[in-house]
């Protein structure tokens, strides 16, 4: 059980979260939306215990909790493999055991073996966000943090870890804390969708629904009546972000352009 | 758009280059011996020459061993101080601000103010040298290993955090690779020094060693051997340095073009 | 003047006497080489000392009790509380003007010309610039004096014709001279420091070096010192009589190459004798240095006891 | 007009790609799909001129190319307003003009006034994306080459991003080349749509098309053909890794997870 | 969980640290020169009475200033050419590694062998101390910005390049920032050294300022003023250190929190 109440985050003078509270159980599965720079990862960030709420109670009943990061956070100097094993040898496990698992996740994630032992650098955007996916579940944690874990993946394998997780959750009851945008995948993934305001953060809907894996369509069409509750496209798709009322800003960026041109 | 065939790898590369550069320095010295006269620099032929007597006497062997003790020892000891002050400095703020201070005033006191306390604890026989170095090394991987650990990954660090990881490990598998670009030239600068102050306290505390040898040559006035001395330290500096060193300098290129640490999401 | 006090004492253990990096440490050298001392000191041993760091550290550590030096070192450092004692004067002078120009043929000639000083503020130095002023000189105004730090450099400068003339010691100035020679230069030893000095005090020659003993010395050893006292001259005489022999003894346990030593020697004004019997000379001669720096000596002179007799 | 002809790459033994021609002329948005790790950033790197290929011609006929790489490279040092003037500044503009610029487009990318002054390290992931995106654009680029460029912002901003940028294409006649994972953005965007197969990268598909920008619907209806292809499925969504064959890779993640537990 | 107020300003705080650390090695003097007596380590009161008599006499001032300039000047100038040296070594392979050996072996070499040179080239009025510096100072200053330059993000230069930033923008705006982290435990070091190495050359070319006073200091066995030298050229080095390198320190930090340089994606 996960449980965060009254939580508030301040940046100096700036209020980023304002009362936040949230509570997971083991094998739920809850998806956070919400605009760009509204909160999320700060929440997730506290909630994993790497930062300090300025208010508020953070109580963790889960003992393993695993985190995928916005970004990978990959060691540079230690190829996907060892990547992938941090959190077991963290956890005391022996090398060749380790790396073993580690490399059955990575290929289980679509790694072809000469991947293995690649470095970081040497990798492609996807590829480090799968070690970093790849680190997270190798530990079997019955907590997973996910900060936009798939934003980086093609159809394919976005699909695959959606299902995936979904049978983490319900074979294994993890708990899973899921930020993303894309709406759809929340529909498909979610047990519970909470919906966060611009900044200062605070919940706008908070949606108990059935998981959509199983069917594209449904999953679609969930989405687009999410979007079309009004506190929700307020959140996600406010009106003056409509393509409609584009043109006077549009004039201000060309002008923009043209004074640089003029300069070259 | 084909790569060209590369024959030379690129550590044999750099170190042809390497000996270019000293012997440009060579050609410098031999250029300054030309024009000032063998009193105030003796030529390149003179120096070889001496320098083939103090190998051939047997004199050479004993006292190169020495200096390299006497400055890889107060290197290792020294370093060792600084480079575990520097860590605990970057972890706990007071110890880096307490040390700061204390280790530049270390670094920048003339050696004369404890060589007669050196001597006291430790004796003529090198130890004073021995001393006299790690006192100069400790602050230089103290300040580089402060500064490394302030400009380490907090990303890094927080991910280690979140899955636990014991100390030792965020130890071995963090700190200590993040710290590499700081201590491969800390470590170079150090051992350099080393040398040089390993040989300046012998010539001044009375050891064996290189000093020793220069102190007589100096005594006989015989500078083609007092440069040969200084040549045979550099020759074994830079193989110190390339043997030591280079590895470290070498593993660290292996990790391929540098990224940021955690890029490309 | 301290008459020796004599008590029952067993051979001094362990003894390691230091001599000073200059010629006259050949004497005492040559004493513990004939085995005039190897009854009352068997196992003594022999080491240069480079630098006044390394002789402070062997006096308060115990180490050394016994050892030759500039006459000025014991007697400031018994005016600051160590118990040190002078036990003979070794040397009445070495310090000498070398130069390349001809026209310099006594003290006056300096006048108006450039030349290369060593140890500023030390005792060569101090001792050049009273004979200066005996002269109605300003050393800095009728004169240009560059410093450099050893005597090695000063003699290397010479040598390689990058300065015409230099205050040297010996045997730095025998060894320019031998230096320039080889490169077809002439150096003359154009100015003996210690001949105008000895014209200055009324005949009273410059005590320059001598052999000084800790107190603890006098107590546990006064066989030593009798040993000493009776061997020296003997040594003295040995080491005049054949400069050769001595030089080869020089390269051996001096670190000084025995040709150089050798002709050195002469220019050394080598004696042996007791302190208390130069007091006189010794007292001049601090004088000179508390009138120009007191602190070269603390300030005063040593206590009458300072002045040992043999 | 740009022009890769007979594009190879290289690294080592691997090969990346393996013989592209691509072309984009003026007032063109291509979009690139193809799974993770299959080639598309290398592509976009070769074409920038900052990667040489193994094989094969570049030519770039444009003079003014911004691009928005995976990652927003921004300086840590500069804020938010400094990092999206770069561009300018590198082309020679003034100190106060520059600023103004990337202000006002900064602005018009959702930042409020308090976050200009932000460095990286105070930005949200999708306010780093917005930073590069606004230093690309304030340049007024002939040629803008994006990868996933929008991959981390809200349904809301990515839609008002995805109109500004046709308008560019449309108003200013730029040409583009974008890559993406999200086939309705693809479909949305695109005059014409190359889909990669994976590593080694070829063209398995390049089909033109009207951007559809205007209905959410047509497009998700298009983006769902487009996936019913053969030969685009196999790239972007293989069989293999569909959610009916996951039960046996499960287990051995399960398998995996069951050991480390074992551990603890 | 609210944050406690923080009275003081974290560069206070570290100010106050690093003078209980200063006390700390008072204190450890203070022992020392109890334990072993006047003749080994004069004590803390005999030192500052001599501090106190320097200053009075107006012998300090003029002596501190000309070590300072020694200092200062030798630092800079051996510092910019080891920084060039080690910014062009990392653009050009053969640049870095032609100069590497040359600088170790410069950085090994006893003054020894270049006294009577610098003597001969500066003359004995503080010059041949400056050049010791300098010869001293680049190395540092070469080594670490070239590993700074090796270590720096391809990431941003591959941006800077596709922007077309001109040479001098790139060099202000991507390498220099980037070297910050290098350059200062570097200059730090070098500074504290030039200290030191200023000091002693000044003891061997018999120039004046802080070593000329040592000099004489120690030929008379005056401990506490020798000392006092000593005590003084720290405090003007750790002033020097605090003027200059703390506004490079404290700018260093307000980049905030260290971030992977393109994080977060
Ligand atoms: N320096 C390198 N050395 C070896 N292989 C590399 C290197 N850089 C990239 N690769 C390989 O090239 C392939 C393509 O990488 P690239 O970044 O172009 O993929 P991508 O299509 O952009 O993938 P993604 O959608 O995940 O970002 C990857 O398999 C990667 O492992
Ligand atoms: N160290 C900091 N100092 C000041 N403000 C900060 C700091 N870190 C984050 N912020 C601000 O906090 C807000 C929330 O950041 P956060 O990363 O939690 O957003 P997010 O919801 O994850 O956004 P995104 O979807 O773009 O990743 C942002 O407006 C950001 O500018
Ligand atoms: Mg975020
Ligand atoms: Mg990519």
């Amino acid at each position: 059980m996960l449980s965060l109440s009254g939580l508030r985050l301040r940046f100096g003078a700036a209020e980023i979260i304002a009362g936040i509270d949230l509570h997971i159980g083991a094998g739920e599965l809850v998806v956070l939306l919400g605009p760009s720079g509204c909160g999320k990862t700060s929440l997730l960030r506290i909630a994993a215990g790497v930062e300090r709420a300025t208010a508020g109670r953070v109580e963790n009943g889960f003992r393993r909790v695993a985190m995928v990061f916005q970004d990978p956070r990959l060691l540079p100097w230690a190829d996907a493999r060892d990547n992938a094993a941090f959190g077991l040898k963290a956890a005391g496990m022996g090398k060749a055991e380790r790396r073993t698992i580690a490399e059955a996740i990575l290929l289980r994630l679509g790694f072809s073996a000469g991947d293995l032992d690649k470095r970081p650098s040497q990798l492609s955007g996807g590829m480090m966000q799968r070690v970093a996916i790849a680190r997270a579940f190798a530990l079997s944690p019955d907590l997973v943090l996910m900060d936009e874990p798939f934003s980086a993946l093609d159809v394919g394998l976005r699909h695959d870890l959606q299902a995936l997780l979904r049978a983490e959750v319900e074979g294994a009851g993890a708990a899973v804390l899921f930020v993303t945008h894309d709406v759809t995948e929340a529909v498909r993934l979610a047990d519970r969708i909470v919906v966060f305001s611009p900044r200062p953060a605070c919940v706008v809907a908070d949606v108990t629904q059935a998981p959509m894996l199983a069917s594209v369509g449904a999953a679609y069409e969930a989405s687009a009546a999410l979007l079309r509750r009004a506190e929700i496209a307020a959140a996600l798709a406010p009106p003056g972000a409509s393509p409609l009322a584009l043109a006077g800003a549009r004039e201000r960026l060309s002008l923009a352009g043209k004074a640089s041109a003029a300069r070259r | 758009m084909a790569v060209p065939a590369r024959p030379l790898s690129p550590a044999l590369l750099s170190a042809i280059w390497g000996m270019a550069g000293l012997l440009a320095l060579a050609g410098a010295w031999q250029w300054g011996a030309m024009v000032f006269g063998p009193f105030v620099l003796p030529s390149l032929a003179e120096t070889g020459e001496a320098v083939v007597r103090l190998v051939d006497s047997g004199k050479a062997g004993p006292a190169l061993l020495a200096t390299l003790v006497h400055a890889l020892a107060g290197c290792a000891a020294g370093g060792a101080v600084g480079f575990l002050l520097g860590v605990a400095g970057g972890l706990a703020m007071p110890v880096g601000a307490m040390s700061y201070p204390v280790f530049t005033a270390l670094l920048g006191t003339p050696p004369i103010a404890w060589v007669v306390l050196a001597l006291l604890w430790f004796g003529p026989g090198g130890g004073a040298a021995t001393f006299t170095v790690a006192i100069t090394a400790a602050p230089i991987l103290f300040i580089a290993t402060l500064q490394g650990m302030r400009s380490r990954d907090r990303g890094l660090a927080e991910m280690a955090q979140l899955y636990r990881a014991p100390a030792f490990m965020r130890f071995t598998d963090l700190v200590l690779p993040a710290l590499a670009d700081f201590l491969i030239p800390a470590l170079a600068t150090a051992l350099a020094f080393s040398f040089k102050v390993a040989v300046m306290a012998e010539v001044l505390s009375g050891a064996d060693g290189v000093g020793g040898g220069i102190a007589t040559a100096r005594s006989h006035f015989d500078l083609p051997e007092t440069m040969a001395w200084i040549v045979l330290a550099i020759a074994v500096l830079i193989l110190a340095d390339a043997l030591l060193l280079a590895p470290l300098r070498r593993r660290r290129a292996g990790r391929g073009a540098p990224v940021p640490l955690s890029a490309e999401a | 003047a301290a008459p020796i006090t004599s008590a029952l004492a067993a051979p001094a253990k362990g003894l390691e006497i230091l001599g000073a990096p200059n010629g006259s440490t050949i004497v005492l050298l040559r004493l513990l080489q004939s085995g005039a001392l190897s009854a009352s000191a068997p196992d003594a041993t022999f080491r240069l000392w480079r630098d006044t760091d390394e002789l402070r550290a062997a006096i308060v550590s115990g180490r050394t009790s016994l050892f030759t030096t500039p006459t000025h070192v014991p007697a400031n450092l018994a005016n600051r509380g160590l118990p040190l004692k002078l036990f003979a004067i070794l040397s009445m002078g070495h310090l000498f003007v070398i130069s390349s120009d001809a026209s310099i043929t006594s003290f006056k000639d300096l006048a108006g010309k450039e030349l290369v000083g060593f140890f500023k503020n030390d005792m060569p130095d101090l001792v050049f610039r009273s004979i200066a002023r005996g002269y109605g000189m300003d050393p800095d105004k009728d004169m240009t004096i560059t410093y450099v730090r050893t005597p090695m450099e000063a003699a290397q400068m010479l040598a390689a014709g990058r300065a015409t003339t230099a205050i040297l010691s010996e045997p730095p100035a025998t060894a320019a001279i031998m230096m320039a020679k080889k490169e077809g230069r002439t150096l003359n030893r154009a100015i003996s420091l210690q001949d105008d000095w000895k014209k200055q005090h009324g005949g009273l020659g410059l005590p320059m070096a001598g052999i000084a003993v800790h107190e603890r010395l006098i107590e546990e050893s006064p066989e030593l010192l009798k040993a000493m006292a009776a061997g020296l001259p003997g040594a003295r005489d040995w080491v005049l009589s054949d400069p050769a022999a001595a030089g080869q003894l020089g390269e051996e346990k001096m670190d000084m190459k025995a040709p150089i030593l050798a002709s050195a020697l002469s220019h050394f004004n080598v004696v042996a004798e007791p302190a208390a019997k130069l007091k006189p000379g010794l007292v001049a001669f601090y004088e000179t240095l508390l009138s120009f720096q007191p602190e070269a000596l603390a300030g005063k002179l040593p206590p009458d006891s300072f002045y040992l007799d043999f």
